[in-house]
């Protein structure tokens, strides 16, 4: 790129039509795809993780459409376990993990920390395509033949009684975890190195707090994930053992491993959500956010939490019952400052003043299902509790609540809060709130019958079950329905919106942040100016006193 | 149409059940009272401050540590009694009573098969007596199972290569479902049996009508035909340790370690003979991997925990010892 | 690097960057050239700390395997070639120091050095792969490469192993071969940077105010060496070797 | 920035060092101790080299405190994978009474 714009422009920018913003500063496709503007690689990838995001939904889709009989006889049991295998790999690996981090914190990070772009501009194009890359080697997997391991990938199944794609997936999953690790380190070195003169550590809003956490598992814990698939790989590929008993492995070491990265990658998933919340809730409630070094410590206490408590998987899995009690007892430590965080976020509400438009109403869901999932995690990290609803519909109850009712949640409160700045345009008020409640209340139908179920004992991963099952399964697949028609509707009034929304106003929730202080959309290179800091994030008061009449 | 089978809550059909529901009333009530108290402030924070005309935010409190610490250190204390409460159960659902039946279970894709200690034998269908402690004793033949029995709570992973082990203490008689819940591959769903529950009485006739000789004695049999008996013999040729007795026995090995004498240690030393040799005795025996099957070392350890003093069978003609064995080492000991 | 230290004065400092020659090796994301260079230094220790856990996680499964299988590994350890294992090290060793003083050479703006520096690193790291490729000849000729050269029979009766420990002895191959292959192939890359390097220094890229791609690839190259030296005692040093 | 603050003997002392080490660690293996002893041995050694490499070479010694966080959460985060994972394989053992648990 040429010189940067130093020549400073201190006349306030036009309301009402931005002439340069980023979406019109160069034509093209190829503008597109060689882009290094951060934010327009994080449209390159709200693209990607939407459409990954419905070919997985497609695929539960006709796992619960199955499930509506006890019988089971939508599909054929091998088809059923390609299908819940598909949802499970592409919803963990190319939708919530990378959703967040990847699409709102590569567009909101470096204009909430008052910087021209990310630290390594490059990098990340290049960690856009290899997600794609891993994308299409696992869409390749899963249309041509498909796998049938699950996305947990367990040996000695995955490593040789399992005859289909195995090899082309988990190398699909390495190529995206790659793409993670360099997204967390260009996030870690420009949260560091980029924020604006006089934003420091403690006036950092709470969304860069919690993306600089999620960065920091991403580094850690990716790379174990990708030794472990690529352990599995060579094990297939020249029959040898490294997991399978056969040969002396352990498969239990492969637990281990995997564990290593899947129980912090839950927090991958649910931390940038919390940060999304901590700044919508102020926002609505025209509050400081209480507690703001409590919050912010505490994700720093999830994320180091996180890494100690992976063999709460594994607690009948055969190993020590000595390493089963120091898991259990790490593992309720984590829920420490997930407990901090939730109570922080009510006490926000208290004496605010609060208004509901779709991002606080997808933000009281957050709060709302993730209490749920949280007390419920309870249940599981308890050696006794966990020794009976293990491996059944309790957990994928419990996980959903946080991922999909939390996480998905919270991504949806996050576009809804920043499409004005992304886009430019206001998307239709009444719809969007529509959608809130329906997705609430689909999520409920949908998995609070799980949670019986898995009392009652049905195992995952079932094509058929016992009759007595029954209600609870039509009930859930009804939910599913209904959250099917919650999802979907967001697609259509944002895309409506991006032609006949009217404009938005550079900052239309009258928000503090610095991301509000540009145009909407921003220019290219986010400011006219390289802003100043002078105050914390949320100073909702000091706003209120210049601004009210 | 539904409401015949519907399912509110599973049967508590084991003394573990109980106590695993008991602790599940106190974690809803206490997690459900915390979840409700939430709900609670949130619906009446958004009514009691939603935005009016000519409502303007209170001035506020930015934060407060007592009540920060408060609401941190109150939920580690909780979680505390969570912790040991969940413990003491897993613990207790651990260590099987050493009176306990034990049953061995073998997981295969896609179905299970028993073994009781009377020589029964059963697949997808497991019987047992009310009110006696039933230790499961359970390996896999390909990939990673798992035991799970809702209406007792146990739930234990069966890994090939391996023993893992679970017991229950049944308390009401009936069919109970056994699910296996880890993934294992196209019919897991098929993989499913079914516990029969039944009164003493009724369990001695099943066990009488369906008796094929003990585990034991089957065990006896294979112990001959695989002529272990030509080194194990109890006579001044052994070229092997002596077998009465040993089960439950601490052995010393010739690394000057020494190891208790349970099912994974007698299996492994038919299977890997030279892992583990018993102090005084030479590496001699061959390996039976491949040879046995995992039935036949069940049968086998039946017989060895069975065999007290003097009851080895003595050595026959029909059995010579194999012509290929070194000579018998000198320096041996009796254990 | 170090805030206190400086080699120019602040005006002096002032007219270099703003010289045409060093402005147009700025991002326009960064401020001055210190802040790129220690956003590319940090970057880069990131990514180390990333790949500290990519290696963690095989030394772990070598460690629990170890831990399981002492005898096997023992006598698999010994038979690797801790002649070639040893001077390899060395040969690393050595490359680090001329890495080292590349970086410290640039920093004084002493091109010539600083050119036989990167060159004599880049041919240590060309020797290392050499013997690599010589020790992994002579483990074809002596049957150690599980899967494809393997022959169970020798470790039974030259070694006096048991059939059951044989899969041991594969396992321990195999995270042998997938460990140094590992390392091998970042040998490979670092290669390809330190000559990225050579040819642009050899351009006259680089000066004292800007030199930040040495000093990573710098750090990058140690790295692949400190894995090596972990290396050495998990693979080649688990057992007791005899004089030959 | 520019200023180099370790001197070229500094260097060549460490990596002089860093070959006696290495002469060391290999010269240790034809010691006849039991083989845990090798892996004790070996892994303290090779934690002093890399540490002379990480000071020295990497310049960790002269490096800001960002970089010494990077460095001890790196180690800290590796031995967590190491310590309880491990932790595990070493306690599967300890309950000998209830079998292959």
């Amino acid at each position: 790129m040429s010189t940067a714009t130093l020549e400073p422009s201190s006349l306030p920018l036009p309301l009402e039509e931005p002439k340069e913003t980023y979406l019109n500063a160069s034509r093209g496709v190829m503008s597109w795809l060689l882009t290094k503007d951060h934010k327009r690689i994080a449209l390159l990838y709200l693209i990607t993780v939407t459409v990954m995001f419905f070919i997985g939904g497609v695929a539960i889709t006709i796992v619960r459409l199955n499930l509506m009989t006890p019988r089971g006889g939508l599909v054929e049991p091998d088809t059923y376990n390609k299908l819940f295998t598909a949802h499970g790999v592409i919803m963990v690996f190319f939708f919530l993990v990378p959703v967040v981090p990847t699409v709102l914190g590569n567009f909101c990070l470096p204009l909430m920390i008052g910087a021209k772009d990310l630290a390594f501009p490059r990098i990340n194009l290049a960690s856009w395509y290899l997600f794609v890359l891993g994308a299409a080697w696992t869409l390749f997997a899963v249309l041509a033949g498909g796998v049938d391991t699950g996305w947990t990938f367990y040996t000695p199944y995955s490593s040789k009684s399992s005859h289909y794609n195995v090899i082309p997936t988990m190398i699909g999953v390495v190529i995206s975890g790659f793409s993670s690790i360099f997204t967390g380190l260009n996030f870690i070195v420009t949260t560091h190195k980029l924020r604006a003169p006089g934003l420091y550590w403690w006036r950092l809003p709470l969304f860069v707090w919690t993306i600089y956490a999620t960065s920091f598992i991403f580094l850690l814990a990716v790379p174990v994930l990708a030794m472990a698939l690529i352990l599995v790989i060579l094990e297939r590929w020249l029959h040898i053992g490294v997991f399978d008993p056969a040969y002396g492995g352990d498969p239990l070491l492969f637990q281990h491993l995997f564990w290593f990265y899947s129980h912090p990658a839950v927090y991958i998933m649910i931390l940038p959500g919390m940060g999304i919340i901590s700044e919508v809730i102020p926002c609505f409630a025209r509050k400081p956010l209480f507690g703001y070094t409590a919050v912010a410590l505490s994700s720093f206490g999830i994320a180091t939490l996180s890494f100690i408590v992976w063999a709460h998987h594994m607690f009948v899995a055969g190993i020590s019952i000595y390493a089963a009690m120091i898991f259990s007892i790490l593992s309720y430590m984590v829920a420490v400052p997930s407990a901090i965080k939730v109570f922080n976020w009510t006490a926000t509400l208290y004496k605010g003043c609060i208004s509901f438009e779709a991002p606080m109403l997808f933000s009281l869901g957050f709060v709302a299902l993730f209490t749920a999932g949280g007390l419920t995690g309870l249940f599981l990290a308890s050696l006794g509790m966990d020794m009976h609803v293990h491996d059944t519909y309790f957990v994928i109850a419990h996980f959903h609540f946080i991922m999909v009712g939390g996480m998905v949640m919270g991504y949806m409160a996050g576009l809804h809060y920043w499409w004005p700045k992304i886009s430019g345009r206001m998307y239709s008020d009444w719809w969007s709130k529509m959608a809130a409640l329906i997705i609430f209340v689909g999520f409920f139908l949908t998995f609070l019958p799980q949670f019986l179920l898995g009392y009652a004992g049905m195992p995952r991963r079932y094509h058929r079950y016992p009759e007595e099952y029954h209600v609870w399964n039509v009930m859930s697949s009804a939910g599913a329905s209904i959250l099917a028609v919650g999802y979907a509707l967001p697609l259509f009034y944002f895309l409506y919106s991006l032609k006949y929304g009217p404009r938005a106003e550079p900052n239309p929730w009258h928000a503090t942040g610095l991301e509000w202080q540009t145009s909407s959309p921003p220019p290219k290179d986010n400011f006219a100016e390289t802003p100043v800091v002078v105050r914390g994030p949320y100073e909702y008061e000091a706003e209120k006193a210049q601004n009210e009449p | 149409m539904f409401a015949d089978n519907i399912i509110w809550f599973p049967q508590e059909a084991s003394t573990t059940a109980r106590d695993v529901d008991i602790f599940l009333y106190f974690l809803i009530s206490v997690c459900g009272s915390v979840g409700l108290l939430v709900a609670f402030l949130l619906i009446y924070f958004s009514i009691r401050y939603r935005r009016r005309p000519g409502h303007l935010p209170l001035p506020s409190v930015r934060t407060n540590v007592p009540l920060e610490l408060f609401w941190t250190l109150t939920p580690v204390g909780i979680f505390m009694v969570f912790f040991v409460w969940g413990a003491t159960i897993y613990f207790g659902a651990y260590r099987a009573p050493d009176d306990a039946t034990v049953i061995y279970g073998q997981g295969k894709q896609w179905m299970w098969k028993f073994q009781h200690p009377e020589g029964q034998r059963e697949i997808n269908e497991l019987h047992v007596p009310i009110g006696r402690p039933i230790k499961v004793l359970l390996t896999s033949e390909d990939v990673i199972h798992s035991f799970f029995v809702p209406d007792f709570r146990v739930h234990m992973d069966v890994l090939p290569d391996r023993y893992t082990s679970t017991w229950f203490q049944p308390t009401v008689a009936g069919t109970y479902h056994l699910f296996c819940s880890q993934y294992c591959g196209t019919n897991h769903a098929g993989m499913v049996g079914t516990v029969y529950v039944l009164k003493p009485a009724d369990y001695q006739e099943w066990l009488n009508s369906h008796s094929e000789g003990s585990l034991a004695l089957e065990g006896r049999k294979v112990f001959l035909k695989y002529r272990c008996i030509s080194c194990h013999s109890a006579d001044e040729h052994a070229r092997a340790p002596v077998l009465e007795n040993l089960y439950g026995s601490r052995v010393r090995l010739n690394n000057a370690e020494s190891v208790i004498a349970d099912e994974g240690y007698i299996r492994e030393s038919i299977l890997y003979p030279g892992a583990k040799i018993v102090a005084g005795w030479q590496n001699l025996m061959p390996s039976f991997k491949g040879q046995v099957s995992e039935e036949e070392i069940i049968e086998l350890i039946a017989f060895i925990k069975a065999l007290g003093r003097g009851q080895t069978p003595p050595r026959v003609e029909s059995y010579p010892p194999p012509v290929t064995t070194p000579p018998i080492n000198p320096t041996k000991e009796k254990p | 690097m170090s805030p206190e230290s400086a080699i120019l004065t602040p005006e002096e400092r002032a007219v270099l960057d703003q010289s045409v020659l060093v402005r147009h090796r700025l991002e326009e994301q960064f401020r001055d050239l210190d802040q790129q260079h220690e956003a590319a230094s940090l970057g880069m220790w990131i990514f180390l700390a990333t790949e500290v856990m990519f290696f963690g996680s095989l030394f772990l499964g070598l460690g629990a395997y170890r831990y399981l299988y002492e005898e096997a590994f023992e006598k698999a350890s010994i038979k690797l070639n801790w002649i070639i294992g040893g001077t390899n090290t060395v040969v690393l060793l050595v490359s680090s120091l001329f890495m080292v003083l590349a970086v410290h050479y640039v920093k004084l703006a002493r091109r010539k050095e600083l050119l036989v520096c990167l060159g004599l690193t880049a041919l240590l790291g060309l020797l290392f792969l050499a013997l690599k490729g010589l020790e992994y000849y002579l483990d074809y000729r002596d049957n150690l490469i599980p899967g494809w050269r393997f022959d169970p029979e020798e470790w039974i009766e030259k070694e006096g192993l048991r059939a059951e420990q044989v899969p041991q002895v594969e396992l321990f191959l195999m995270f042998y071969w997938i460990m140094t292959g590992l390392h091998g192939l970042h040998v490979t890359l670092g290669i390809a940077a330190v000559l990225t390097m050579l040819i642009l220094a050899w351009r006259g890229h680089f000066s004292p105010a800007y030199y930040s791609p040495v000093d990573v690839t710098a750090l990058y190259w140690h790295f692949v060496d400190t894995v090596w030296i972990f290396l050495l005692p998990m693979l080649y040093l688990l057992g007791s070797h005899t004089f030959p | 920035m520019a200023e180099p603050l370790i001197r070229v003997q500094t260097y060549v002392v460490v990596c002089v060092l860093l070959v006696l080490l290495t002469v060391l660690t290999v010269g240790l293996s034809f010691w006849h101790v039991p083989p845990v002893w090798h892996i004790v041995l070996g892994l303290c050694i090779a934690v002093c080299k890399a540490s002379l490499v990480v000071l020295f070479f990497m310049h960790a010694l002269i490096s800001t405190r960002l970089t010494w966080i990077v460095i001890l959460v790196s180690c800290f985060w590796l031995g967590i994978l190491l310590v309880l994972t491990l932790g595990d394989y070493f306690s599967r053992g300890m309950v000998p009474a209830a079998p292959g648990h």
